[in-house]
């Protein structure tokens, strides 16, 4: 039994993985980096140990260092959380060397996931659909040419480490063909170390829709069905869904077998989740899977009623699962938009700085997980993500409604926010009506940059006076210039109360 | 009290005819305005107007006279405009070919390379220096053929925004 | 269609109507008495109009001012909230009469349901069991000795207008009736202006458990099951759990009809709720309905997976209901507890004040429904509730566990709250049991008193650093005293960062 | 730097050994403790102390050497005690029986009643004052047989807590 869990990450998802840990009375230890002593996680959790300096590569990326910790603090697990060291096959060996539980599959299953080109051929032999292509490297140009032939234009090249749309190459016609098979080469190369690359069909139009999985040390696995993940901005998800508008119940069923099946095939144990490419004619296509918990997850945490972080936990006692397939269902619909630092009016440039003030969304339906507050820094050095923020509504129209009403309650300032681009994608009527796929935000990007709501004619006045009524007081010429002098200023009451010594 | 107000493009003349406690009636352009204003929180305001409820935020800007505004439709820029002010900016009229010739970035961010050195000529759109920020990398070009007169930061360097980095001859 | 809805209510619960108005698009139009200028309902409402004084007579129970605002501003409906005029049936009637949606039931279901002695006659008649005694006022002593004799000792005298535990006797011999009656009548004199009191029989340990109702303009009404309210001080709730840990299958399908059959015989329009007591051998009486939204009612939106607020404008604005009694079901358990400004180390006195940081609890699970927020003054004039803290788990040890993981996430400071109270409650055994009734707390009130978690044996000593530090800083002695002198002052950096004039 | 200080009843003598930032040596009753201390937000520390992470808040109380602490499992009255607080605590000494004269609340409220009158006499348990906040009325009693000396408030208004409100002879 696991008594004491170490979070080998930061954010977010270190506080969402410590709550769980707080509700099953495990403890848990941070680890920070110099930029993180202030961070959330550190303060939430019952321990926390610094490992290094700020950039990842001398930090969370430190193997030794993390499992020095562990040791040390005597954690009985890690949980790598999402990023970071969490689809590193030799870190979950490592961890099972020193007698430390990995929260996470078998590094089996990491490493046969994280090569594409091995994982195509998994899939294929376990009977899962792939994408039409090859399933071997590409080391010749006659090679490249023959699959071309095979599974016509236009196609992908892609690189077998890859990720993030690193290594990718997009081919119209038959000329572009060995020049990108260079490119992707090189990109991969230096971006992974690995210059292997493989062909794809290409398929237009696309919906990119998951499936979240469960596994136990016993041979279960059950899927807890989709997420519709197709809203994405340069291959980063921007807002998932779960039911899919798309998909019917027999597809889901289909679908669902196909996970299940690709999970079976690499022994999986604990969350994972298998991505699938569906067209326009429903037809799906395995993309890859992803061997850890997922940004995403609480989507499915609200409508089927699990705790995803508890059950990885559990799975990794040798609990058997909890749930069964046939009792589990969809109740409603739920909505997860991620709240960015970045500034959509200047090319979605990343935002870091000081939080000024923050006030988050709640109430019925509503759920945060975030970790900033007001007076933190957030840090150059990780990811933009603020927070995610996901609603819940018994119909599909009633989550836009509800995540409408919560974005407009979310106010951050210190750092400029995606919030009024998420708010312009909830009124989009494509988005409404559900009809989208991985190209909605570049098909829609001017009318999702414009400015929607306006101020009505007053409102730009009443700014401008607040200012200047800030500025006055500021400046102490309030009282002089005003004709009707108050005992004391009124409108800073606030401020002055807040420094009075006496409480 | 009178005060030229630049609110991003707009400037408005803003003047407070009377105060008591926290109702005021205050002039915008020639618009009468009576208002109950309340400080709620550290740099926000509640403001009724004729019943409509209005939250404004107000953030001090980099100085004294600037300010970001933030109301729940749109976010503005915004600058008192006093003689003071308007006797820099008649001043920096002189300096502003020397704006140009500064390249400095809007976000804190690590200086990740600088592929220029004093004394180089660059052309237009030459990449003089790449910031990183939250796992993202942004390249800064030279606006126009020029040669590096100063380079302020090195490689490795953490910035904040708005600092001066390069300066273009 | 209601487009523009006043709510005549402040608190937690004008945010919470406000926020469901805002998911339909109704614009929302707050009242405010003096004290209230601040408050986070003027804030969160797109109007705001001033009523009067402080004090509840002369700004949130002025029925002609309220409905003055609402005629100006042009709203179609009030909503009354819970408390000031939320029971009213000559506010109701004087809505109907200026064309005013009033949303709640008629003005008859309330004037029936808030004289007890007529809704006892009513539940008769409907055949809704209640508590043995009389259904009429008792006027001579003659009667009250054969009322006695009826039903047996040890009984209850109470007000037919009472509420709130106001005009009640416990009389448990014979020699003290006609003085109890006396003082009961005397007690509702002043309290109600009415000295209408009636004899009950008084069960023993009993449960307090009530049922959410709902009706529509066309003769439909269907229950939401059932919320466990016996965890109260005072007769005041301060936990409400639903499903209750004491109910089966069978008993909760007969209490429901008989809810129903309640509300029926008032021809009840939009929610209600009615309570009931449940003794020991599982026997229930009804006590009153309550013709209004509860306080508690989130719990029940949890369970089932509705918006009670949303049903209730849908009611009122004609709709049939969408819910049929078959399909609905109550999916795992969900918990509430109120956050209240009082001290429970000092007899729990109200502790308005400055609230001086509040950090509220969420992520997975956790709903909150609060006001208040940093630099809000909690006037003294109100209800001492804060906030509403509601959490969910699929089975009832789940959510228990979240509730203590969300007691611990909650910091406010600046006034006394009962959080650590109600982290006791949740430590104790019979709690954790579902063994309890309306005595619990009384019973238990020494342990629930007691300390529960000790600081660790350095834990005091750090308390003490913490603030000499932040002394020495304040009288500016900390470089003079410190051999290394850091350049800048190492813990203060936010407080000086956030001084700055440059962001 | 070396001060007592006292926690609730405890007395604890505190002295900085050194410090370096954020890193203190702080020896409290002869064990010294090796902290990592940040200000994270107004009034809420950060401390780390061998690994342990603890959060706590210190809330300035009625004068400048005065805080309520605190911590995730209980809370203090903590105060600074150095010769300025000795010298005012010894010559409060002789005006203790003073303070027992003078009736105050510990809470913001409105005077309800005031069933006594400046010469009255009163027994011990005697209501001289009833005050309400929040829905909920408290009566304040005399401690003792005693004459009203003073009443410095009256019905209807509103007190802030820790006001004097009436004194005995």
């Amino acid at each position: 039994m696991i008594k004491k869990l170490l979070v080998a990450n930061r954010g977010e998802i270190a506080i969402r993985i410590m709550r769980s840990c707080r509700e099953m009375g495990i403890s848990t230890v941070a680890v920070y980096s110099e930029a993180d002593r202030t961070s959330m996680h550190v303060r939430y959790a019952d321990e926390a140990y610094y490992i290094g300096p700020s950039p990842s590569s001398e930090s969370y990326l430190k193997m030794d260092k993390i499992l020095e910790v562990a040791k040390k603090s005597g954690a009985d697990a890690i949980h790598p959380g999402y990023g970071f060291l969490s689809e590193n096959a030799e870190f979950a060996k490592q961890c099972g060397k020193k007698g430390i539980i990995f929260i996470g599959p078998s590094p089996h299953a990491i490493a046969t996931m994280g090569d594409k080109i091995t994982a195509r051929q998994t899939m294929i032999n376990a009977g899962v659909p792939v994408v039409p292509g090859t399933n071997r490297k590409i080391t010749t140009d006659a090679e490249a040419k023959k699959v071309m032939e095979e599974v016509g234009l236009p196609l992908m090249v892609k690189a077998s480490a890859g990720g993030g749309g690193k290594g990718m190459r997009l081919v119209h016609s038959a000329s572009e063909l060995l020049n990108a098979v260079k490119a992707a080469q090189s990109e991969a190369r230096t971006a992974f170390g690995d210059d292997s690359v493989y062909i794809e069909k290409y398929i237009e139009s696309p919906h990119h829709i998951e499936f979240q999985v469960l596994g136990d040390k016993h041979g279960n696995i059950i899927h807890l069905f989709e997420r519709e993940c197709s809203i994405q901005r340069r291959h980063q998800k921007v807002i998932e869904e779960t039911p899919s508008p798309i998909l019917t119940p027999e597809l889901r069923e289909k679908m669902g077998r196909s996970a299940v099946e690709a999970a079976r095939s690499v022994k999986y144990e604990g969350t994972g989740t298998v991505e699938f490419l569906v067209d326009n004619n429903l037809n799906y296509y395995f993309l890859e899977m992803n061997t850890r918990l997922q940004v995403e997850h609480p989507i499915t945490e609200r409508v089927v009623g699990v705790d995803l972080v508890k059950e990885q936990i559990r799975v990794a006692n040798g609990e058997p699962l909890a749930y069964k397939q046939e009792y589990l269902r969809q109740l409603g619909h739920a909505i997860e938009c991620r709240i960015y630092a970045e500034d959509p009016d200047n090319n979605f440039m990343p935002s870091p700085g000081l939080i000024r003030h923050i006030t988050e969304p709640t109430g019925l339906g509503v759920r945060t997980d975030g970790y900033v507050y007001k007076g933190y820094e957030i840090p150059i050095y990780y990811d933009p993500m603020i927070s995610k923020l996901i609603v819940w509504g018994r119909t599909r129209a009633g989550a836009i409604d509800r995540m409408k009403r919560a974005l407009s309650e979310y106010k951050i300032s210190g750092v400029k926010t995606s919030i009024r681009f998420l708010q312009n994608i909830m009124n989009n009527s494509d988005f409404v009506d559900g009809k989208y796929d991985t190209h909605f935000i570049e098909k829609h990007m001017e009318s999702l940059m414009a400015e929607k709501q306006k101020c009505d004619p007053h409102c730009e006045d009443i700014a401008i006076i607040t200012a200047f009524l800030d500025y006055i007081e500021k400046i102490g010429k309030s009282e002089k210039a005003s004709p009707v002098t108050p005992e004391t200023s009124g409108w800073k009451q606030y401020g002055r109360r807040n420094n009075l010594s006496r409480l | 009290m009178e005060l030229d107000i630049k609110l991003d493009k707009r400037l408005a003349r803003v003047k407070l005819i009377s105060r008591n406690k926290n109702h005021v009636v205050v002039d915008v352009d020639g618009f009468a305005y009576r208002l109950d204003v309340h400080m709620v929180e550290d740099h926000v305001y509640s403001v009724l107007h004729e019943g409509k409820s209005h939250n404004i935020e107000i953030i001090p800007g980099e100085t004294n006279k600037k300010y970001f505004v933030n109301t729940i439709y749109k976010n503005y820029d915004l600058e008192i405009v006093d003689a003071e002010s308007r006797y820099l900016q008649n001043r920096n009229k002189n300096d502003l070919n020397n704006e140009q010739n500064v390249i400095s970035t809007p976000m804190p961010g690590k200086i990740v390379r600088i592929p220029v050195k004093v004394g180089q000529k660059v052309a237009a759109n030459d990449t003089v220096i790449v910031i990183s920020a939250m796992k993202m990398e942004s390249e800064y070009k030279a606006g126009r053929e020029a040669v590096i007169k100063k380079i302020m930061v090195k490689e490795g360097d953490t910035v904040t925004g708005h600092q001066p980095l390069i300066t273009l001859e």
